[in-house]
């Protein structure tokens, strides 16, 4: 056998995995459920300018808070925009704000997580004390502090999710680390003597990326929460209108005691489903990947 | 290792991290981006004295490290300064009937919330694969996944809006005078039905969801199956072998989940108008009242440590195998 | 006489991957007061076995057919209540780990006060003092009655689950790899143990193991599992002097033997097979040595050997198989 | 002629109590896992430690291995002292010094193919390697007798115990090592695969012309296999010697009891076990004097729990800890 065949055989071998994992993921309610709204709304994301009937700065002022109708598919806001546009296009920001934050909260959590579960020592309690620190701090008061001090901006909002987000995954990441360095493997691997970046690119790594896997999804749930809750205290990125951001203003200009529900179930209702979608998607990953809880 | 040399470790773990929130504090209001001094002293509204007491009090002429000494001393009296909005000393702000109203939300919120929790995860862990469990994971999921200041949007809606069976807003009736305690708590009580409800329903979720699995997970234990074998009755099962060893983790978890429920109380409080913490930080980001907010931040993260090192001694007291 | 009687007893268990015969046509008696050995490898389904007797299986097993005769009752027929009064009263069980048996979180003494308050009509006081005799029956340090499971060392931790499976006087007792994981030394103690409160209290016990070699020394009959069905059965001396199943023979070879001349051990070729899709015709004929092509297709039935023993090969009359 | 020789190695490992109560609490404990072992290996010979459960054999090999830094004491091999040698030198000595662990179902990285880990080896030895790899894969699957068609392509999960144990053995050879450490490879599997693997490890050693250095709780795999004996009793060796001195006339009291202890499969010999009391005691308070006293039949007042014996060869190289003997 040579090489090239070697990595054919390889690659269908991979195919069929990835066909294999896609029929068990198949087979979950949730997963599946989860994996369609999620699509509708990245449709929404990609293609907000054609789907929706206006631009947010289109306004009709002479139309303040009209109740749903043939024009106004959701009514309008206090300047007179389209509710259903505003919905539309804020579900690009939801998602950039919620993949980002996440994908920086991991990839922070991952590397402090491997690098405090495998050296160990001293690096691993001081690393363990911050996480543990960042762990207990009051993740909203802080976030808004930080928000505050760094101004509004889709950026320091990304930046502020992933800083007080990542304890988390740091945590689970390391003491699945610490397990799979103890194992007899990672023992053999270094008695034939690989080092320390072979150990963590080669062993390591493959065994904790179903967990990185899983906790992209659920922080991005989590991230699209606290984006919404900043823009809800005002402190969103006025430049991208955002569902958060369309509760706040209507809360501040009095949808509520008006009664005007237009405005204020489209927003959260999306909120809602958008973070659903996720969480379904990552009670699938936990079921597929933890045996445990299938049935024997 | 005895209870008594945890319970003494667990306090200096308490008192470290007093310091690094401590520390924390002093560099996000000092070392930010921006000059310290725009942020605690510059305020149009404060006169020159007060501008140089408060110089003199944070010694912001001094090098950093002295400043932080000095931080230090000033935190263990709560001494940040004077609010820009306010105009009075943060300490007094803090310590107030605001401290008392955000107790009085959060601490029935989370038992609320923690025995709901364990009793439907119970039932649910109980009569697995049956429709109320699928139901109720579900309703769980779909809770989590809500933001509690929309839920307390709809919960105005729908009670105050629609059945106008509960108030708008605020933590009491303004402007009404009471003519005995009784008709205070009614009113009081009357006001807080709404966020505690909200408050609750968010949070329950994710206890029912821990002690679901958390359960599931102890009745595949061996121990269970020991305890079926010596002809237990099921409710001893249940009780003094399931939930005893399920609800351990619980503990835990409501401690961690102080740090949590203050965010949610953060923006219930918000919605609400109630007058407490949450809605202070509020109006402290909105009019970037920062000595205000460096008060708040400081005052939430000591509760969330005291709070956890209460949860983990009691944690102790009910796990015998503790041995840190 | 025989105090229990298995007949015919098939177990299975319903997984995603089909159907596991666990047990697949067990049969066999437990007289008075002998020590009754099933020997088997990991997934024989002998602990499938004890567990039915007991009647503490999990959810997605499904007894197919048999029936476990004790005292003229047939145990898998009796209505879940009546089944209580004899579970841990008359048929109590050492379970394989007593780790993962013994609640963590509750101190040893209460939890055998929990099994006897249950069972016996009497007060808690009286209780705690029946748990102190046992305790001294079973060899433990009284004085430790109200320390936890953590706070206690394997071969102790043994000792207070057979201290709680006899605290209700029962007639037989189950031990379901009661040594596993010990060391060499504390599983001997833990056998003489055995031994020595079956003669005291007349206890009838089934002792499930996967060490041969550990049940030679204790035991009074012997019954050989493969792949969910009993092989060989008899006299504990028959069998290791002159079995009769191809397995058997291989299984006490397959021995290094302590003591007696050198020489290269005996081995069976391939692993044990998968109980979802056993052989066909004799479980064990992909690793017989001596398999024919009789073996390939019908099943052998358990045959009597003058009355010295039951054996499921269909070549037992013609191998000469001497230890 | 010999290849490896301990000297009186150590280790000890602190116990987890943090740097903050170790210093409020006073003393520091230790796990002393190994504490003053010393013996040498003949080339081509089947040196076997015999030991319970926590009495330290397995840190001794991974010691060997250099899988963890001694904290006391000096290792050679072939002369050479690996304590004191840099990483870098010891390397392309890991090819010579192999490992094979207890646990088939932990050995393996489950997200591995069978080829890729029999892959790793030469991967990281790339430049010593000669030859065709995929061949000498395919060689080694067939010197463990497993059918490389069969099993290459597979999960670790996909196979049983028996199997996995030849996969690791496999591993361990394909840079044909000089001295294999084999720590219990045969203790978790089942009683029908056992012997296959003691056999297997027996024919491998002639082809592989291996010095064994074997691990085991169980005395009749020591005795079937090696050609000397280590006993090791809470991390000291109490008794040292060839197979059959030490099998059949054990001196030390505890050597004594392990071997009336073994279970032997066959009720015509029913043996009287030396009863002996209590389980091993928790390496972190080691008892004074000799280890065994508090357990011994033998213990003798005011000497045992106050000395520590001294070995005294008796003879052929029959070294024993007692003072009983001296």
């Amino acid at each position: 056998m040579n090489k090239e065949s070697v990595r054919i055989k390889k690659i269908k071998l991979f195919g069929d995995r990835v066909l294999e994992f896609a029929r068990i993921y198949y087979r979950n309610k949730y997963g599946l459920a989860g994996l369609i709204i999620l699509t509708f709304f990245i449709f929404l994301a990609l293609f907000a300018p054609f789907i929706a009937p206006y631009t947010p700065s289109d306004t009709f002022l002479a139309e303040p808070f009209s109740p749903p109708s043939s024009k106004f598919l959701l009514g309008t806001d206090e300047l007179g925009r389209d509710i259903f546009s505003l919905l539309i296009y804020g579900t690009w920001t939801s998602m950039t704000v919620g993949v980002l934050a996440s994908l920086l909260t991991v990839i922070i959590g991952t590397f402090v997580g491997i690098y405090a579960g495998y050296y160990g020592g001293i690096v691993q309690s001081i690393l363990m004390r911050l996480t543990d620190f960042f762990l207990i701090l009051p993740a909203l008061p802080l976030m808004i502090v930080l928000a505050a001090i760094l101004g509004p901006s889709i950026w320091n909002i990304i930046f502020v999710i992933s800083i007080v987000s990542w304890p988390v995954t740091a945590r689970v990441i390391m003491s699945q680390t610490l397990s799979v360095k103890e194992s007899s493997y990672v023992e053999a691997s270094k008695a034939l003597g690989a080092g320390d970046t072979y150990i963590i690119f080669r062993h390591i790594l493959p065994n904790v990326t179903p967990l990185i896997f899983a906790y992209v999804i659920l922080n991005i749930a989590g991230a699209i929460l606290a984006e919404a809750g900043l823009s809800f205290l005002g402190l969103g990125d006025p430049s991208h209108i955002s569902w958060g951001m369309m509760l706040y203003y209507a809360d501040q200009f009095g949808a509520l005691v008006a009664g005007i529900w237009w405005y204020i179930l489209p927003p959260g209702l999306a909120i809602s489903l958008l973070v659903l979608s996720f969480m379904m998607i990552g009670y699938a990953l936990d079921e597929i990947i933890n045996p445990r809880i299938r049935r024997r | 290792m005895g209870l008594r040399e945890f319970v003494f470790k667990r306090l200096i773990d308490g008192a470290i991290l007093f310091f690094m929130t401590v520390t924390l504090n002093f560099f996000l209001f000092r070392v930010m981006p921006g000059d310290p001094t725009a942020f605690l002293i510059e305020n149009p509204k404060f006169t020159a004295e007060t501008r140089k007491a408060l110089l003199k009090l944070f010694g912001l002429d001094k090098p950093l490290w002295e400043q932080y000494l000095i931080y230090i001393k000033n935190s263990f009296t709560f001494n940040f300064g004077i609010s820009f909005q306010y105009l009075a000393p943060v300490r007094d702000l803090i310590f107030s009937v605001r401290l008392l109203n955000t107790l009085a939300l959060m601490i029935p919120a989370t038992l609320l919330a923690t025995i709901l929790g364990v009793i439907v995860g119970t039932v649910a862990a109980w009569r697995r694969g049956s429709k109320f469990d699928s139901t109720s994971t579900f309703v769980s999921l779909v809770f989590y996944s809500t933001p509690v200041y929309w839920i307390g949007l709809l919960v105005m809606l729908v009670f105050a809006y629609y059945l106008g069976i509960l108030p708008f807003r605020g933590s009491i009736t303004p402007g009404i005078k009471y003519e005995n305690v009784f008709q205070f708590a009614a009113d009081y009580l009357w006001h807080l039905t709404g966020p505690l409800l909200t408050l609750t329903l968010v949070n329950f979720g994710g206890y029912l969801l821990i002690m679901r699995s958390n359960l599931l997970d102890v009745f595949s234990q061996d121990y269970i199956v020991a305890a079926r074998a010596k002809g237990l009755s099921e409710r001893t099962i249940l009780f003094s072998y399931g939930m005893r060893n399920a609800i351990l983790p619980i503990v835990t978890l409501t401690g961690l989940n102080m740090a949590f429920s203050i965010s949610g109380a953060v923006l219930t409080e918000t919605v609400f108008s109630w007058y407490g913490m949450g809605r202070l930080i509020y109006e402290a980001v909105n009019q970037r009242d920062y000595p205000l907010l460096e008060g708040i931040f400081f005052l939430l993260a000591l509760m969330v440590i005291i709070a956890n090192i209460i949860t983990d001694i009691i944690y102790a007291y009910l796990d015998p195998r503790i041995k840190y | 006489m025989s105090i229990l009687e298995v007949n015919n007893l098939r177990v299975y268990y319903d997984t995603m991957r089909g159907e596991v015969k666990a047990v697949d046509g067990v049969s066999f008696k437990l007289e008075k007061g002998e020590i009754f050995s099933i020997v088997g490898e990991s997934g024989c389904g002998k602990t499938t076995t004890s567990n039915t007797i007991m009647r503490i299986l999990p959810p997605e097993a499904v007894i197919k057919s048999g029936s476990i005769t004790f005292d003229g009752i047939n145990l898998l027929e009796i209505p879940e209540k009546e089944m209580k009064k004899i579970r841990w009263k008359r048929i109590a069980m050492v379970f394989q780990n007593a780790m993962n048996a013994l609640n963590p979180v509750k101190n040893v003494g209460s939890q055998i006060v929990d099994a006897i308050t249950t069972h016996l009509n009497i007060p808690e006081a009286e209780a705690w003092r029946k748990v102190k005799e046992l305790f001294e029956l079973v060899g433990l340090d009284p004085s430790r009655l109200k320390d936890y499971p953590h706070e206690f060392s394997g071969g102790m931790r043994q000792r207070v689950f057979i201290a709680m499976a006899l605290s209700c006087d029962p007639e037989i007792l189950i031990a379901d790899e009661p040594t596993t994981g010990l060391d060499v030394i504390v599983q001997r103690n833990i056998l003489n143990l055995l031994r020595d409160l079956r003669k005291k209290l007349g206890l009838s016990i089934i002792l499930i193991t996967h060490d041969l070699a550990a049940v030679a020394q204790v035991s009074d009959k012997i019954a050989i599992m493969y792949a969910g069905k009993i092989v060989e059965y008899g006299n504990i001396y028959d069998i290791f002097t002159r079995p009769r199943h191809p397995y058997t023979y291989l299984l006490i070879k397959s021995f290094p033997k302590i003591g007696s001349k050198k020489e290269r051990l005996v081995t069976i070729k391939g692993s044990p097979p998968s109980l979802i899709n056993p052989p066909k015709g004799c479980r064990f004929h992909p690793r017989c040595p001596y398999a024919i092509e009789k073996c390939r297709i019908e099943e052998p039935p358990l045959v009597n050997i003058n009355n010295k023993g039951l054996v499921a090969c269909h070549l037992y009359d013609q191998l000469n198989l001497v230890i | 002629m010999e290849i490896l020789r301990v000297e009186n190695i150590k280790k000890w490992f602190p116990v987890r109590t943090g740097i903050l109560s170790s210093i409020l609490f006073g003393e520091k404990q230790f796990i002393k896992a190994v504490d003053g072992v010393s013996f040498t290996i003949d080339e081509g010979e089947v040196f076997c430690l015999v030991g319970e459960s926590g009495c330290g054999k397995t840190t001794l090999a991974r010691l060997i291995a250099r899988l963890i830094e001694p904290t006391d004491g000096r290792i050679y091999y072939k002369g050479r002292d690996i304590v004191q040698m840099k990483k870098k030198e010891f390397r392309p000595l890991r090819r010579e010094i192999q490992i094979i662990f207890q646990n088939p179902y932990e050995a393996l990285d489950p997200r591995m193919r069978i080829y890729d880990i029999l892959m790793e080896p030469i991967k990281l030895h790339k430049k010593h390697f000669e030859g065709d790899p995929d061949e000498r894969i395919r060689t080694v699957m067939r010197d463990v007798k497993l059918n490389p068609d069969e099993y290459l392509w597979k999960f670790p999960h996909e196979l049983s115990g028996g199997e996995r144990q030849r996969v690791s053995i496999a591993r361990s050879l394909m840079l044909y090592p000089k001295l294999l450490l084999a720590d219990e490879p045969a203790s978790m599997l089942d009683a029908s695969v056992r012997s296959s693997i003691l056999n297997l490890l027996t024919d491998l050693r002639e082809e592989y012309n291996l010095t064994l250095l074997y691990i085991t709780h169980d005395l009749a795999q020591a005795w079937y296999l090696c050609e000397r004996i280590a006993v090791m009793y809470l991390g000291v060796i109490v008794e040292l010697g060839k197979t059959d001195d030490v099998i059949n006339s054990p001196l030390h009291p505890y050597t004594k009891a392990l071997i009336s202890n073994i279970p032997i499969p066959d009720p015509r010999r029913k043996t009287e076990a030396i009863e002996i009391k209590g389980e091993v005691p928790s390496p972190i308070n080691v008892p004074p004097g000799c280890r065994f006293h508090p357990r011994c039949p033998y213990f003798m007042e005011g000497k045992c729990d106050k000395e520590t014996p001294k070995y005294l060869d008796v003879g052929d190289g029959h070294i024993v800890a007692c003072h009983l003997y001296e």
